[in-house]
């Protein structure tokens, strides 16, 4: 059972990161676009614990724990770019 | 370090790395504000989560099946009653995760946030049930 | 019968993280402004996220007996970081496309905070467009 | 004396004049002719051996393996011109003291012909070919120096730069047909090669060496078509020119042919080439000669024309021309020389050298006057002076020549050049001394001291007494250098009668036509002055300076700075050479197990091609998609060390970029044409395709040897004491590859920190002080409500980085990624309350941080030492802590830990120059977290 | 797999090449991060393509990846990060002191000189 | 094990960051502990290439890893060479820029300088092909900030299109590297050597092409056409020291060049055959015809140097191109020859356009320039030595190249190439030494005085460092003969492959005696190496696309001191 909900859940954000890149390719604005990768790090993160369960293994926690902190970081210095300019001030 | 094993060694580790390193990042955070009255914290989490679940079911709803033109989003202003920075976080973020609603900015005194629906005829009530649902609670845990 | 209920509550968070991600993403797509398209997003696939994260949690805790607080930790990061990355966006747009005059006001002296450039040295130039990133 | 001292002493003495010349102008010369003349004498020393017939030999090892030695031999032929060098250069010595002005720094003049000197002894005395190249080059050199000595003259350093562009020409034909001519006759002395005339001469190389050699020669002897650089040469001061330029090196070239006479002369080729070339010369010298109204440029084309008679008689390749050849000369350079001295007078004292403005000289230079006819009239071949007895002897081996089945030709030729001598010699006495004085000299002319023409008078006096005597005189000195030239001993028999003998009527024919063309000078000068003719020296101008106009436009053309093109050569050439290389093996395919598609991939993939292709059109937030996708890939595909990695780099070079791109312009403007574009998206997918089939091809097929990372894989754990296996390859296995990795993050750190100094020192530092953000800017520059989300961020963030160091060894991780994610939690507190705000709590010199991290690695490294094993030889071993259960304390940790340093210290560093720049361009300090403190208000009610 | 992450190195490469041949500075490093990560991958590759055997010693696991050329890939991304930062940086130091961000030299000179 | 082996990368590795540490703000001690190392390291060098030449090369092994699992070092004579040279120039190098100030014209001077000499030295010492890339990556990124050090719109123009190009060269070299592995499955090149002498012909295309990539790398640090269009603008915006510095640089390349075509794709194999050689000798032709071309045509001074640069260049490559023992030596003697003669030169440009004021180095008639007789004297005698002329070593080493090109089929060409270039070479430095020297302008009475950007702190010790370096050519000229012996023996060595791969393969690591802990590692290996020392000691786990092929070392038992029969009999 665990199995196809794993399929399923994979096929989820699979399509999940299909449109986010389509938003990211053809964003009406930089912040649609910022917000469209952000989106998808949150996305590749569920990928990977889907991925760890696929395989049993733990291995795959730390690269999402890490997505998750240089996810936010970049977005974060993204719209400090957009609004500021500089980022560190 | 770490062998193998990890239970025992993990926990005490993580323990000792729990204490040492929020010492070691004190000075980043000066004024360290004090929380009383646990039970309503747990109160207060216990409440968001549960709201969590509602507006995403809401949001989906809105997402799947509510025709583009039949969203009606709209601004409002929230104005605050608390002080403590880390408590008008709180209730920002808070704000941002349930029904609807996120917050979108916080006036330059700081005594107002500014907060965008995603769909509601009703701004005022938003607004109200804000201050009332969220943020008096947390006036209780921030003192 | 412990290992039946965990497999059917397993199974359960990875479809409703599943259906929520995908849900997060396709308002993405499909909300019309800027504004509406950051509720999806910031809600939707968080939670999903968070669904999948509880699943693989609650897996590794009755399967492999494994406690792991990994899937804690990446919870506790994500509630946290998602408002502030909605606060930045919604910052962003406004700055960007956003109009003052159409907000509400603020009901005290001061104007909101991205719109108040009393900061700003005088004179300094303002052209209107701004980084392509 | 050693012939090797002999020929270093002029170089070893070419030190003092420079240094004695503070003693005054006398010491100096004085000093140099003490040289010279000690040279000289070690010479004579040998001499009696040498006209015994003895050869005198030093042999000093220098390069065995190119066949290169100090070789030196001393016979009867480098007698006669080492005594002419010196000797004459004893004379030129003691002519230049008094010719020189004071304004003229005499020291380095002596200085420099010290070394001329001794680089023409070296290659009269040379044994080996390589070393007597060696010796001809530095003649050109120095003379080079010699002839530009009077550098504010432009004639000056044209003339030394074409003499130097001529004879360097020649010396390097010249190097290329010695090396041939060595290979021929298997060996570089000349004491062999002269040997082997029949094997050289059946060479199939024989022309080719014979060509190279002779374009040598030629050059240096300013023979036609190379004659047109001798006159120019006459910028030099006068000394300079009556050494080099009718005793010495343009007669290196005759002497080199003398030498390798033996070996080379005697074919069609030999005669054609060379007696043709002399023959040409002679009389074309003797023409441009008689035309010429300056003094020095006269007595120059008569120098080549001379040298062309010289030339024409070893061509002839019979023994008896040698002998005249030998014979002739030794008076020329007497003659010669006490002529050019006479100009150097007439130009010193009448501050003249044109001849239209001189004539009338003799009763005011009565002394002069003497020399000068005397020495002239040799040179016409009047008798009974020296000049006449070779000129006779000359006319008699023409007489006998059969040139292309034409037996007067050669005769007729010569005698004509004869004639044309006779003429320009009257000339110089007629024009110059006779006639009447002039008013209008620009200077009235008087003879000058007796130093100054002492030197000449002596020269003149042999001109006398071997015409006189020439038995007693020379004949010994000509047998022995004609038997060294032929290798057979010669005997000469000198004579002013011969009875009646074709040469005498020759001869005759000769002086009287001579004196009949002068007669008519003044029509004849006409004729050739307003004929039309190529100019050499504006030709060998133009040559040069179009080769370099040519030289530059090409070069500018090729290395104009255009990086774009530059890449785009290095992009296809490397493909090209790839495919090509690629396309010459063969390859073997075998069905290899191919990894199946899934659906992540494929998004993964989709992803990759659509936003490298978004690229393109420059979204920089595509860049941040591209690598989190490769994250992706890696840790899809078993790479979780490579995804973190990754991803933590990709965040931290963002953060940088972002920080640069606020002060770089935003936009880039389309720039490239339609064309360029097209040609970069060939050379771009040329590029792509080929990379992307290696790589497949690469993938597809099987390890054809054991990978040594099976061995890593087995030893991790017994061995190197981690189970993550990637890191003990980084830490342990390939430990100094991690060391030198750190080093490039540590350098690459002080570089820019050292340019933001030098930045803010320079002119950058005005531009950032009046620098205006080109974009608007919100408000709220450190947002309460991130300060307050980093504040409990922070711990997690560092935590989850030693966490990741921590565990590294085992598990992915290690002290690199570690280092990265405790700088990004760092960025992100910079982020959020500013760089001065932060840096304000922060204890930390980030120069000590990189520092400290470098060091650790590299001591962790030396420790190993102590233990008598390698650096970077990593121990382990279990230790037992309370509540700990047992666990492993490795070396490798320590080394990791200057990792993890290193990079901290690394990134920060860069930022935190990205930020001083910032506050440079005008960025205000905040002293509080964040710009807006809702509970400051209540504060200050409250007081 | 293999043809999908084939085409996507050589992809990376092309855009990467084309973007180096632009005439500003800030392509040309857009250009060189792409290279850097098509680079990477390609070195990845060479030690064949393996899902789910991370080279991490594991009990009852008798699978790997090849782990060597994991690490250098590792060390090539360091690397590549530091010249990039100087690269960056440089580049910021020749637009403020110069005013272009030109990469290409070849404009005429202009008159007054330069400290050496 | 031999750890003076390390010394050379190690000392200066160490000393950098204590430079940066502890003497940010104590100039004097930083010169003479910069001093210091660089004195240390050449009396190392020296150390190393006298027990070089007394025996077979000798290896260490880092980390106390069997080969070929761990990294190596390898000195034989060719490495003590170029470690010698390297050390010598940064001493003529160091004492310039401290007598000239330039090191103190920017931040870190020494620091760089010593991260540039460890880059350099661990390149020429190493025997593994990724860590020859690490360390190409650090000797270029100590060269990148010794490039812009001081600054000035001008150098960082040029500095972006160098780091630029270098670093498309790195990633090439990456491509070329993976490659490799990819086809041989090692990167320690004594034992690529022994795969690559094994690899089945009918299975090369690949092999050649990873060998061809690699060949480009070298080719463009050693400025080989068509990828040496980053060395002109390069050499002539430098600092004068780090310019001279620079003349060892290209050296690298060349020395990679020999090391890896020698020892790993000589003309034997039969994968690649000729190809390089055949593929190498018109490109270096070209090289020298440019840079020749470029000497006569240059427009300044540093210029006209970075082609003189790129004329040697093609010269030495040229000899490299013959892979005759012969042409490798000519080709050894001419690189130490141009390299020192190369980094005199830039060190006159710099003395001379640094005194020239505002006409810097413009080939341009400007007012005589202080000390005129002494900078237009070594300027003379750098110009015969870069041309080649007589009396210096450049003659011989040209001599030397022409000798060993004579039975090429392509010797015509060779030598008239040469000879031309020799001509272009003399006649453009001819042609610039008359302008600056001898065409001067009467100095103006109202014109500001003649100072340099930044005062000369000790001139002397700046003069004394060129003529130091002018008095090595001379010795280099007159012992020709025991060098030249001695670079007979290098070559030697060098062509029997066997010689190196041996050592590798038997080199043995530290065993353990002294502490409970030690543990010699590799100890497996020691079963013998006719088994893969991974398997000797327990079932290996299987790599992802392994195959039992042959073991690790295996192929390299083949070779024998007569390697090369040997390969041609298994042709
Ligand atoms: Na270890
Ligand atoms: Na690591």
């Amino acid at each position: 059972m665990i199995v196809y909900a794993l399929h399923f859940a994979f096929g989820c954000f699979g399509l999940a990161i299909l449109f986010n890149l389509y938003r990211i390719a053809r964003a009406p604005g930089v912040p649609d676009r910022v917000l469209a990768l952000d989106t998808m790090v949150v996305n590749v993160i569920a990928l990977f614990v889907l991925f760890g369960l696929y395989e049993g293994a733990q291995v795959y926690f730390e690269a999402a724990l890490l997505f998750a902190m240089t996810g936010f970081v970049a977005t974060v210095a993204f719209c400090k770019f957009m609004l500021r300019g500089d980022i560190i001030e | 370090m770490l062998a193998n094993d990890f239970s025992r060694g993990g926990l005490v580790f993580g323990l000792f790395l729990g204490i040492v390193i929020p010492i070691l990042t004190a000075a980043y955070w000066p004024d360290r504000p004090k929380l009383s009255n646990p039970l309503k914290i747990v109160e207060y989490i216990g409440i968001v989560i549960y709201d969590i679940v509602m507006a995403n079911i809401t949001v989906a709803g809105i997402v799947l099946f509510k025709r583009v033109e039949d969203i009606h989003p709209a601004w409002i202003a929230v104005p605050l009653d608390l002080r403590s920075p880390e408590a008008i976080t709180v209730l920002a973020g808070t704000i941002t995760m349930t029904p609807g609603t996120l917050t979108a900015d916080l006036s330059d005194d700081g005594h107002a946030l500014l907060v965008h629906c995603l769909h509601t005829d009703d701004p005022d009530g938003v607004r109200d049930e804000i201050k009332s649902r969220y943020e008096r609670r947390l006036m209780e845990i921030f003192p | 019968m412990l290992h039946l209920i965990a497999e059917i509550l397993v199974s359960a968070f990875l479809v409703i993280g599943g259906v929520f991600g995908l849900v997060g993403s396709y308002g993405l797509l499909k909300l019309p402004d800027p504004m509406t398209r950051l509720h999806a997003p910031t809600k939707a696939t968080t939670l999903g996220v968070g669904g999948v994260l509880i699943g693989s949690m609650i897996y590794f805790a009755i399967f492999k007996d494994e406690l792991s607080y990994h899937e804690l930790l990446i919870t506790l990061f994500l509630f946290i970081a998602a408002p502030i990355t909605a606060n930045f966006i919604a910052k962003a747009h406004l700055h960007r496309f956003g109009d003052p005059a159409k907000l509400p006001p603020t009901g005290g002296p001061k104007q909101w905070a991205g719109f108040d450039y009393s900061a700003e040295e005088p004179g300094s130039s303002h052209p209107d467009r701004g980084a392509e990133l | 004396m050693s012939l090797a001292l002999i020929v270093a002493l002029p170089f070893l003495g070419a030190l003092l004049p420079g240094l004695m010349i503070r003693s005054g102008r006398n010491v100096a010369a004085m000093v140099t002719g003490t040289v010279t003349a000690s040279a000289l004498l070690g010479l004579a020393m040998h001499a009696p051996a040498v006209l015994w017939g003895e050869v005198i030999t030093t042999r000093i090892s220098w390069l065995p393996m190119l066949g290169l030695d100090v070789s030196f031999y001393l016979d009867g032929l480098g007698l006669l011109f080492a005594g002419l060098i010196l000797g004459i250069g004893l004379l030129i010595i003691l002519y230049a003291r008094f010719y020189l002005s004071n304004k003229d720094p005499m020291g380095v003049f002596y200085s420099y012909l010290l070394l001329f000197q001794g680089a023409m002894v070296g290659i009269v005395l040379s044994n080996n070919i390589l070393l007597l190249l060696i010796f001809w080059e530095l003649t050109s050199l120095s003379s080079f120096l010699l002839i530009g000595y009077w550098k504010h003259l432009p004639e000056g350093r044209q003339g030394a730069r074409m003499a130097l562009t001529v004879t360097g020409l020649g010396g390097l034909a010249m190097i290329a047909g010695m090396l041939i001519l060595g290979q021929i006759a298997g060996s570089y002395e000349l004491s062999v090669i002269v040997t082997q005339a029949a094997a050289i001469q059946a060479s199939p190389l024989y022309l080719p060496a014979l060509l190279l050699i002779l374009l040598g020669c030629f050059t240096k002897s300013a023979q036609f078509p190379f004659h047109f650089w001798l006159p120019h040469a006459m910028a030099a001061p006068t000394p300079v020119s009556a050494y080099l330029h009718s005793a010495t090196m343009v007669k290196a070239g005759l002497f080199l042919m003398a030498r390798l006479w033996p070996a080379l002369s005697g074919t069609p080729e030999w005669f054609y080439l060379v007696a043709t070339t002399g023959l040409v010369t002679m009389v074309l010298g003797a023409l441009i000669a008689l035309f010429k109204d300056d003094l020095k440029a006269l007595l120059a084309f008569s120098t080549v024309s001379h040298l062309g008679l010289i030339t024409m008689l070893l061509g002839l390749g019979t023994e008896a021309a040698a002998r005249v050849a030998v014979f002739h000369i030794i008076n020329h350079a007497t003659f010669k020389a006490a002529l050019f001295m006479t100009a150097g007078i007439v130009d010193h004292e009448a501050h003249t050298r044109d001849i239209k403005r001189l004539g009338g000289l003799r009763t005011l230079m009565p002394v002069t006057f003497v020399i000068a006819t005397v020495a002239s009239l040799s040179m016409a071949g009047i008798p009974p002076l020296n000049g006449f007895l070779s000129k006779e002897m000359m006319l008699e081996e023409a007489a006998h020549t059969v040139w292309a089945g034409m037996p007067w030709l050669f005769a007729l030729v010569a005698t004509a050049g004869a004639l044309l001598s006779v003429a320009y010699s009257f000339r110089y006495i007629v024009h110059v001394f006779l006639g009447p004085v002039r008013p209008d000299y620009p200077q009235k002319p008087h003879d000058p001291g007796f130093g100054m023409w002492a030197a000449p008078a002596f020269l003149t006096l042999l001109v006398v007494l071997i015409g006189l005597f020439p038995m007693p005189m020379t004949a010994w000195l000509v047998d022995a250098a004609a038997s060294a030239v032929t290798t057979v001993r010669q005997h000469v028999h000198i004579a002013h009668w011969h009875g009646f003998t074709p040469a005498l009527f020759l001869s005759v024919a000769a002086v009287a036509g001579g004196a009949a063309v002068l007669a008519g000078h003044a029509r004849w000068a006409v004729v050739w002055n307003t004929a039309r003719r190529p100019e050499a020296k504006r030709i060998f101008e133009a040559l040069v300076e179009g080769a370099a106009q040519v030289a530059s436009r090409l070069t500018d053309r090729l290395h104009d700075g255009a990086l774009s093109r530059y890449l785009a050569i290095f992009a296809a050439s490397a493909t090209g050479f790839g495919v090509w290389a690629w396309s010459g093996g063969s390859s073997l395919r075998m069905p290899v197990h191919l990894t199946a598609i899934g659906p992540v991939d494929l998004a993964a993939w989709a992803s990759v091609v659509v936003a490298t292709l978004a690229i393109l059109a420059f979204h920089l937030v595509l860049v941040s998609v591209v690598g989190l996708m490769v994250s992706v890939t890696f840790i899809y595909l078993s790479a979780p060390d490579l995804a973190l990695t990754q991803i933590s780099v990709e965040v931290v070079t963002a953060v940088l970029l972002l920080l640069a791109l606020n002060f770089l312009p935003k936009e880039t403007p389309r720039e490239s044409g339609r064309a360029r574009r097209l040609r970069d998206a060939i050379v771009a997918g040329a590029a792509g395709l080929g990379v992307g089939l290696l790589i497949y091809a690469l993938m597809t097929s099987t390890f054809l040897f054991d990978t040594i990372s099976g061995y890593h894989l087995s030893q991790s754990k017994p061995q190197g004491g981690g189970t993550n296996v990637v890191n003990v390859i980084l830490v342990d296995f390939r430990g100094y590859d991690t060391y030198g990795e750190i080093i490039v993050l540590g350098i690459a750190a002080l570089v820019i920190y050292a340019l933001t100094e030098t930045l803010l020192n320079g002119p950058a530092n005005r531009k950032l002080l009046a620098w205006k953000p080109d974009q608007k800017r919100a408000g709220d520059r450190h947002p309460m409500m991130l300060v307050v989300a980093t504040r409990m961020l922070l711990p997690i963030a560092l935590m989850v980085g030693v966490f990741i160091f921590l565990r590294g060894h085992n598990q992915p991780g290690g002290g690199f990624i570690a280092g990265l994610v405790v700088a990004i939690a760092l960025v992100m507190q910079y982020m959020a309350s500013g760089f001065a705000w932060t840096q304000a709590r922060q204890k930390v010199d980030y120069h000590g941080l990189i520092g400290a991290g470098v060091l650790a690695a590299g001591l962790t490294g030396v420790g190993a030492w102590f233990n008598g094993r390698p650096f970077l030889t990593s121990d382990f071993g279990h230790f037992k802590l309370p509540f700990l259960e047992e666990f492993e304390l490795a070396t490798a940790m320590a080394f990791d830990t200057g990792v993890f340093l290193t990079v901290i210290g690394a990134v920060m560093l860069a930022l935190a120059s990205l930020s001083i720049i910032a506050r440079r361009a005008g960025e205000t300090v905040n002293t509080e977290p964040f710009d807006v403190d809702p509970s400051a208000g209540e504060t200050e009610e409250a007081q | 797999m293999e043809i999908l992450l084939a085409s996507a190195v050589g992809l990376l490469t092309a855009a990467g090449t084309y973007l180096i041949l632009r005439l500003r500075t800030f392509p040309v490093i857009v250009g060189l991060s792409l290279l850097s990560y098509a680079v990477n991958v390609f070195i990845f590759a060479s030690g064949r393509l393996t899902i789910g055997h991370p080279p991490i010693i594991t009990k009852g696991a008798i699978e790997y990846t090849d782990p060597l050329p994991q690490a250098l890939v590792l060390t090539a991304i360091v690397i590549s990060f530091g010249m990039t930062a100087v690269i960056v940086m440089m580049s910021l130091g020749a637009f403020l002191e110069s005013g272009t961000d030109r990469i290409d030299t070849d404009e005429p000179e202009t008159p007054e000189g330069d400290a050496p | 094990m031999n750890h003076w082996i390390i010394a050379p990368v190690v000392l200066p590795a160490l000393l950098a960051p204590i430079i940066v540490l502890t003497m940010r703000h104590d100039f004097v001690l930083k010169r003479v502990a910069s001093v210091a190392s660089i004195v240390a390291q050449l009396l190392i060098a020296v150390a190393l290439l006298l027990s070089a030449m007394a025996n077979p090369p000798d290896v260490y092994l880092l980390g106390n890893w069997l080969a070929p699992y761990g990294i190596v070092l390898v000195v034989d004579q060719l490495a003590a060479l170029m470690l010698v040279l390297t050390a010598t120039l940064a001493l003529a190098v160091v004492l310039y820029a401290i007598g000239s100030g330039w090191d103190r014209s920017g931040l870190h001077f020494h620091a760089l300088l010593q991260f540039q000499l460890m880059g350099l030295n661990g390149a020429f010492l190493t025997g593994d092909a990724f860590n020859l890339f690490v360390f190409f990556e650090v000797l270029l990124i100590a060269s990148y900030g010794l490039m812009i050090h001081g600054g000035g719109k001008k150098r960082l123009r040029a500095g972006i299109q160098y780091v630029a190009y270098n670093l498309a060269g790195s990633t090439l070299f990456l491509f070329a590297l993976a490659t490799l592995y990819s086809v041989t499955g090692t990167l320690n090149m004594a034992d690529m050597a022994a795969k690559v002498a094994a690899m089945p012909p009918a299975d090369t295309a690949l092999l050649r092409a990873g060998a061809a990539l690699l060949i480009l790398v070298f080719a463009v640090k050693g400025a080989l056409v068509p990828l040496q269009f980053w060395l002109p603008d390069t050499y002539e915006n430098a600092p004068g020291p780090v310019a001279a510095l620079f003349a060892v640089m290209t050296k690298v390349g060349a020395y990679a060049m020999i090391r890896m075509y020698v020892l790993v794709f000589p003309p034997q194999v039969a994968a690649t055959g000729g190809f390089f050689a055949d593929a190498l000798l018109p490109a270096a032709l070209v090289t020298l015809a440019i840079g020749s071309v470029g000497v006569l045509g240059a427009r300044s001074l540093g210029r006209l140097a970075g082609f003189t640069a790129i004329a040697s260049m093609g010269t030495l490559f040229v000899a490299v191109s013959q892979f005759t023992p012969a042409a490798t030596l000519a080709a050894l003697y001419y690189l130490v020859h141009s390299t020192l003669a190369g980094a005199v030169l830039f060190l006159v440009a710099d003395l001379t356009l640094r005194r020239r004021g505002l006409a810097g180095g413009r080939l341009e008639p400007a007012p005589a320039i202080p000390a005129q007789g002494l900078v237009a004297a070594l300027f003379f005698a750098a110009a015969i030595a870069t041309a080649g002329m007589p009396p210096l070593s450049g003659f011989l080493g040209k001599l030397l190249v022409l000798d060993a090109t004579r039975d090429a089929p392509a010797a015509p060409w060779i030598w008239s190439i040469i000879l031309i270039g020799s001509l272009l070479t003399m006649v453009g430095l001819a042609r610039a030494g008359s302008t600056l020297f001898w065409k001067t302008l009467p100095t103006p009475e109202d014109a500001p005085p003649n100072q340099p950007p930044f005062p000369a702190p000790a001139p002397a010790l700046a003069f004394t460092a060129t003529a130091g370096l002018l008095a090595m050519l001379v010795a280099l000229t007159v012992l020709a003969g025991p060098v030249t012996a001695a670079l007979a023996q290098t070559v030697d060595a060098l062509h029997h492959r066997s010689n190196y791969v041996t050592a590798v393969q038997m080199a043995r690591p530290v065993e353990g005696a002294d502490d409970g802990h030690g543990q010699a590692h590799g100890a497996a290996g020691e079963a013998g190496l006719s088994t893969a020392p991974a398997k000797a000691a327990k079932p290996p786990p299987k790599t992802g696309a392994q195959t039992d092929a042959a073991p690790a070392f295996s192929a390299s038992l083949s070779f024998d001191p007569a390697d090369r029969d040997l390969a041609h009999a298994g042709q």
